[in-house]
């Protein structure tokens, strides 16, 4: 397999290489050039200039774009070796996509069970030993695994382009919080109430729009939750952009969980003393919802429902010729996505305790499309991957303060240049079935896949391209 | 191999059509595609309809798969032993589940899914299971979740593309792709099965093990077969009647060997090129 | 009657400014099927650039409409080479990859320029100076037509015509409406796709620029921010006409200014938006192509 | 495997990096002081303009020697003024250990954090004007060196009868600080009309395109003066567009107005507009020296709170240093509402509520590039 520009002299291609990085990065400081020398003093209505910035920016972007163009040439390259395979004749059957990764070896393994015990008993017990700040976050990363998970059945697994999940998100808070303002109710009462009003939401907006088609739908859902958020901002009931404040958490059988239980959990298991006891049943309660729905997403995932789903995002066309009933179908999903963003929009207002429209933007919806899209369409394991990273990440990158949106805005383009199918990409179910003479589990891709990599020599079996 | 459908035989005949068309007609814009075709598919016979390039052939499939919704004319099933069933106007799930399935020229596959599940998804309309079957796994839902895979399986194993359960589709010779695309559409079951250019994009060696592949169907199960093709070849050795379109109207139906000589048909082609 | 001209004026400058940068969403669409959600950036680069080219010309001594003229000249290059350059690290080395992947580069690209200009330049409001020289003649009229809205709705009908004189007439436009009816024929035609593609984007951010540059003219203030509410206009907009159809982006744009002003006028500016947004709905529910898009058809 | 690790390793440090100030809490040399408030996105300079005012206050006492002998250090953590990511700002502040806390920034953002800080420590707001933050008495800690919101429409109205002003428009920009200032105005004007009559009451979308519509709603309702709900930006756009277009309408607007920004961005159409504001401060020496300082750390001109930040922090350090600790919540209370102390923005001292006492709002009109105060008795 030869790299088609080492056949050339390397130093001549160094020098290209060079050439390259000096042109680009000529070509940024040209474009900075205005933006980031010119300063406006604002008070005295006066420019003045500066081009301090520009030799760092340079520089920068030399070695930027000359790691481009090698990151880039080998993403090409990968490309190139699967056509080079097929044309020297061998089955293309063999280069498959899903590679073994770590997550397919654990979860295929007898240690599964194990495995997932034990990070479950971690999950149990992080809000007993961890501060207050870090069961807040953990809160916060859950209500969107959750959100994400849900919102993977509507795009990941039904390819339906929602824009407007948040609308739904808002449909949830908001009910717990008026319901709870005006007639009292209860958070256990609310759950379920929520989730049934986005549900209903998810339905009266389907039955129209269902039969768009890709972008319109998305645009048509946007739409929608722009004005989700507009109504919420001008109606009375809701208190306006003001919001509602005082929201009651959740209740454990009525007790205080604050009075004495506190003081048992802070002298015995070690609770940090300020540490809000009901923190730590939102936490679980999170936490459970995460589990089933992740329970109900793999189960439907590989159902006769969850199928359906999958050939509609594959060729809606082709999905009707197997007799799947397409607008049935859409509708489903469309709903139960809407019921989950329901639940967590219930959670998420006894979390937080106050809710206001502004909370419920666009940039929300982004948000949480940007976890699905990231982590890996249709891939469970990948959202929750992808909610973590887009909650943690911009955490972590504090240090940089300013910088830090900055950073994440070129990482988000920089994960879709060079792993477009997300951080763990989606592997589909392996069956298994006995039939005379032929076993499963070893012939499947990841024989497969071991086969490939004595084959080529990488050592890096070519990924498939995302989903479309 | 399970068969859900009413045991046959005792009013279908060899040979009485099992799907009929009468004056068949699409129009697009002001654009006749296809005008008053009257077409037969016997039962457990295999039928071709042959036609130029743009001659509506793929139109004609998609008038009564229901992609299309036909300007005129009726489209009808006759099931053995059940009342006939008008076609026209239904969706194309419908169309499926009361037994027509079909393949497409250009293979449109579930690409990023397994073949075993290519093959599972062509059994959705002969299951029942729902959401709450699907959120639960009742013992009812699993049962028909086993036999569906069991079903499937079976039927990879009879068209040779068990080794490849667990691939996925987009990661098959081209071949195998047609041939998984076959067995999907085999795998709802159908009463009749339209095969839109199989051998399309084939070399000499896949097209006749294709060959072979269509007139096992034709015997293993029973089946009815509507076959478009080019490869004429093909068409004269495995169907018994064909029917020629051109400009949307039929110019010819008959045996292979008349239509081999029938004058129409050849300045039809001919003249094409 | 004065009321109703009022808000016809008022929709009518809107509409105007929505148009501009509906173009680019539009154009960007019916080439690629992207939504470009970083052109409303661009639009804001497109004012920041003008602002801090007023300062230096204005400082060299240059004035009123060659000034005006100028700046729009200066913007609209800055703008194009940002379009541009957007598009060679966002989207093209994503050609061929699924549908969500560009968006979200797209969405990414949009969050990374406007906190590059909220750093290289300022958090705050920025003051744009009063570019539009004084017009004698309007002064009469005034009351209906302000000379910065004149220069507006001349700026649009220029930038039409000469979008339209370009799309019909050139050979660059006509390679844009053959990869925009089919792209694979296109190339087997002999279109350079990459090309093209890459034009889509200037011309799109050219507009956005000049949209930028009244904008700046209009409200006479700035801020990174800007982009994003303008460009969610403007999309709306381009979704309204049918997104595609570069006619149908200038119909929809005016549509959604004279939605936005009557219900303003005649409803509550409380709820014009939400006026703007169900008559978008109702639209593309009944007429999902929008007003003057083009059907899909299926193929099969 | 190797992913596995990578991934658990990705997850400890996520879980765990935040942890890392506690172990390190106020046992060091320093003194913190946390400051929670709106540090990036579109309301970033109100934010700023908070920090500006309370590090100017701690490099004073810095210069002198600390506070309690130590020096202070202040630790940001920003919100974006959003009620959403306010809470784990608070808590991060609040898991460093820190008791003294100024912010938050936004009303909305203050309020959602106050839950969170769960009466663990002393907060300072010098800009989240909204009434029942220390009107509902939830929290016994909080305290704030702004006026409150209904003290605006007071006065305004008292000006509006002066004036004799008859039909009124009220807009405001459909936000949490527009929304209470324009509905309080409503109500008061209800409750006590006179002759006084509102015309229109409406809200408008902020970072429009163009106001010309809203201009014409004005001139068809022969609104003689326009109450403003609001921040400057939109104030200025629509009042230079109202006077594009020959609207002669009065402005009259909240001290979200009363900042020199609104002058520069709106130039000589904003002239003759009114903005209640705090009295004028920057006429004291303390004051010229803070503006001079500020002017020659900061490009931006000096920010609507950077005063009230400057006083709520110079207050605080004040009242640490009496009650000598920086732990102790209630003896620190009992300064803070008990002693009057000298600051930029004159004598602070608050009462039972957390209000600061005496900060009354003045009104200005804008001649000549410059508010001026109007006098009334």
């Amino acid at each position: 397999m030869t790299n088609p520009s080492s056949s050339q002299k390397p130093g001549r291609a160094i020098l290209a290489e060079i050439k390259a990085g000096l042109l680009a990065s000529l070509w940024i400081c040209l474009l900075a050039f205005p933006l980031m020398t010119l300063e406006i003093n604002p008070s005295s209505h006066t420019i003045s200039f500066s081009a301090s910035r520009l030799p760092f920016l340079a520089g920068a972007t030399f070695v930027l774009a000359i790691l481009w163009r090698f990151f880039l040439r080998r993403r090409a390259f990968q490309g190139v070796s699967k056509a080079v395979l097929k044309s020297e004749g061998l089955p293309e059957g063999l280069i498959k996509g899903p590679k073994p990764t770590w997550l397919t070896v654990v979860m295929g393994s007898r240690f599964r069970y194990p495995v997932l015990a034990i990070l479950l008993g971690f999950m149990a017990l992080l809000p007993f030993v961890s501060p207050p700040y870090l069961v807040n976050v953990m809160v916060k990363a859950l209500i969107y695994v959750s959100l994400g998970l849900g919102l993977n059945v509507v795009v990941g697994v039904s390819g339906l382009l929602n824009l407007g999940y948040v609308a739904f998100y808002a449909m949830g808070a908001y009910t717990y919080a008026l319901l709870g303002q005006y007639l009292g109710l209860g958070f256990w009462v609310c759950l379920p109430l929520g989730a049934l009003v986005a549900t209903l939401m998810g339905l009266l907006l389907g039955f129209p729009v269902i039969r768009l088609s890709g972008d319109y739908l998305a645009i048509v859902t946007l739409s929608f939750g722009e004005i989700t958020r507009l109504v919420l901002t001008n109606l009375d009931i809701t208190r306006g952009p003001r919001g509602i404040s005082n929201i009651r958490p959740a209740g454990f059988f009525g007790l205080d969980l604050n009075g004495p239980i506190k003081d048992f959990l802070v002298a015995n298991l070690g609770v940090d003393k300020d540490m809000d006891i009901n923190k730590i049943l939102t936490y679980f309660i999170i936490l459970g919802l995460v589990i089933l729905t992740i329970i109900c997403v793999f189960r439907l995932e590989n159902s006769r429902l969850g199928r359906a789903w999958l050939a509609m995002r594959e060729d809606e066309v082709a999905c009707q010729a197997m007799g799947i009933n397409k607008t049935r179908a859409k509708l489903t999903a469309f709903a139960l996505g809407s019921t989950w963003a329901g639940l967590a929009g219930v959670v998420f207002a006894s979390h937080l305790s106050f809710i206001n429209p502004t909370i419920f933007s666009f940039m929300e919806s982004i948000m949480i499309l940007s976890i699905v899209v990231l982590g890996g369409m249709g891939s469970i394991p990948g959202v929750i991957l992808g909610a973590l990273v887009l909650i943690v990440l911009p955490e972590q990158l504090r240090a940089f303060s300013q910088y830090r949106m900055l950073i994440f805005g070129a990482l988000m383009v920089l994960m879709m240049v060079f792993r477009p199918g997300g951080l763990i990409q989606s592997a589909r179910e392996v069956y298994l079935h006995k039939l005379g003479g032929q076993d499963g589990p070893q012939g499947g891709p990841a024989g497969g896949a071991a086969r490939i990599e004595a084959l080529n020599g990488a050592g890096r079996p070519v990924e498939g391209d995302g989903r479309g | 191999m399970a068969d859900l459908r009413p045991a046959a035989g005792q009013a279908g005949h060899a040979g009485d059509p099992v799907l009929q068309t009468r004056g068949l007609s699409m129009v697009f814009g002001g654009l006749e595609a296809l005008n008053n075709v009257d077409l037969e598919v016997g039962r457990d016979t295999i039928t071709a309809l042959i036609g130029p390039n743009g001659s509506g052939k793929t139109t004609f499939f998609n008038c009564i798969t229901g992609i299309y919704r036909p300007t005129r004319g009726q489209v009808t099933l006759f099931p053995a032993g059940l009342p006939a069933i008008g076609l026209k106007g239904l969706a194309p799930d419908v169309i499926t589940h009361h037994g027509l399935a079909r393949t497409f020229q250009n293979i449109r596959l579930f690409n990023n899914l397994t073949v075993l599940e290519n093959v599972l998804i062509g059994r959705h309309t002969r299951m029942k299971a729902g959401l709450w079957g699907a959120l639960f796994r009742d013992r009812a839902t699993r049962r028909e979740e086993r036999e569906a895979i069991g079903h499937s399986f079976e039927l990879l194993v009879s068209y040779g593309l068990d080794h490849m359960a667990n691939e996925l589709a987009k990661n098959l010779p081209y071949g195998d792709q047609r041939r998984l695309e076959i067995v999907r559409a085999l795998a709802t079951e159908p009463r009749v099965l339209l095969l839109d250019e199989p051998a399309a994009g084939l070399n000499i060696g896949e097209t006749s093990s294709l060959r072979d592949l269509i007139t096992s169907i034709r015997e293993r199960e029973r089946v009815s077969i509507l076959l478009i093709e080019h490869d004429m070849s093909l068409v004269m050795s495995v169907s018994r009647k064909i029917y020629v379109i051109d400009y949307g109207r039929l110019i010819a139906q008959g045996p292979p060997d008349e239509i081999r000589r029938d004058p129409k048909v050849i300045k039809a082609y001919l003249g094409e090129e | 009657m004065n009321f109703f001209l009022d808000l016809f004026m008022s929709g009518l400058t809107k509409g105007s400014i929505y148009a501009l940068i509906a173009l680019g969403y539009t154009m960007v669409y019916g080439i690629i099927a992207l939504i470009n959600f970083a052109h409303g950036e661009i639009y804001m680069i497109g004012a920041f650039t003008a602002l801090l080219a007023s300062m230096v010309l204005g400082s060299l001594g240059l004035s009123g409409w060659g000034l005006l003229l100028s700046v729009a000249a200066i913007a609209a290059v800055y703008s194009a080479m940002y379009g541009w350059t957007v598009e060679r690290v966002a989207y093209k080395p994503l050609r061929g990859s699924s549908r969500l992947a560009p968006l979200i580069s797209a969405i990414g690209m949009s969050i990374f320029l406007q906190n590059y200009v909220q750093l290289a330049q300022s958090p705050n409001f920025l003051v744009f100076p009063d570019l539009v020289p004084q017009i004698d003649f309007l002064a009469p009229v005034a009351r209906y037509i302000s000379r910065t809205q004149l220069v507006i709705l001349l700026f649009t009908v220029f930038s039409m015509v000469g979008l339209t004189v370009f799309i019909k007439f050139t050979k660059m436009g006509m390679a844009m409406r053959a990869v925009a009816q089919d792209q694979t024929m296109a190339r087997l035609a002999g279109v350079n796709i990459d090309k093209v593609i890459s034009a889509t984007f200037v011309i799109g951010s050219i507009l956005a620029a000049l949209g930028g540059v009244l904008i700046g003219c209009s409200m006479r203030q700035i801020s990174f921010y800007i982009g994003f509410i303008a460009g969610m206009k403007a999309f709306t907009a381009a979704v309204l006409g049918g997104i595609g159809s570069i006619p149908g982006a200038v119909v929809g744009a005016l549509i959604l200014g004279f939605a936005e002003s009557f219900a303003a006028g005649y409803v509550s500016s409380s709820y014009k938006d939400v006026v703007a947004f169900i008559i978008l709905i109702i639209i593309l529910i009944f007429r999902p192509e929008g007003i003057m898009g083009q059907a899909q058809t299926q193929k099969v | 495997m190797k992913s596995l690790v990578k991934f658990l390793a990705t997850l400890a440090l996520a879980a765990f990096l935040p942890l890392a100030p506690t172990a390190q809490a106020q046992d060091g040399g320093t003194l913190k002081i946390g400051f929670g408030g709106a540090l990036l996105g579109d309301t970033a300079s109100y934010g700023l303009s908070n920090l500006y005012g309370i590090e100017y206050a701690a490099a004073q006492v810095n210069a002198k020697g600390g506070l309690l002998g130590r020096q202070i250090e202040i630790v940001t953590e920003d919100d974006s003024c959003r009620p959403d990511l306010a809470p784990e700002a608070a808590l991060k502040l609040a898991n460093q250990g820190l008791k003294l806390i100024m912010g938050h920034t936004c009303s909305g953002a203050t309020r959602s954090a106050l839950s969170s800080y769960n009466n663990r420590v002393i907060l300072i707001s010098s800009s989240a004007t909204e009434v029942a933050l220390t009107e509902d008495g939830a929290s016994p800690y909080f305290f704030r060196t702004t006026p409150r919101d209904d003290a605006q429409a007071t006065i305004q109205l008292k000006y509006m009868k002066q004036k004799g002003y008859k039909k009124v428009a009220i807009l405001h920009d459909k936000g949490d600080y527009g929304i209470a200032l324009a509905e309080k105005m409503q109500n008061d004007i209800k409750a006590d009309p006179g002759d006084i009559q509102i015309v229109l009451f409406q809200g408008i979308t902020s970072g429009e395109v163009s106001y010309d519509d809203v201009v014409s709603l004005l001139r068809q309702n022969e609104a003689e003066v326009l109450i403003w709900g609001g921040y400057y930006s939109d104030a200025s756009k629509l009042i230079m567009q109202m006077r594009d277009k020959g609207l002669t309408t009065v402005v009259i607007g909240p001290d979200g107005l009363y900042n020199p920004s609104f002058i520069t961005l709106g130039g000589t159409a904003v002239e003759g507009s009114v903005a209640t504001g705090q009295a004028d401060l920057s006429n004291s020496e303390a004051a010229k020296a803070a503006i001079a300082d500020h002017n020659t750390r900061h490009t931006e001109e000096i920010g609507p709170y950077f005063f009230y930040a400057a006083g709520a922090a110079q207050a605080l350090f004040a009242a640490v240093e009496k009650a000598g600790t920086a732990d102790d919540l209630d003896a620190i209370k009992k300064h803070l509402t008990e002693d009057t102390v000298e600051t930029v923005m004159g004598p602070v001292r608050f009462d039972a509520k957390g209000d600061v006492i005496g900060a009354a709002f003045a009104l200005y009109e804008i001649k000549d590039g410059n508010f001026s105060e109007i006098k009334m008795d």
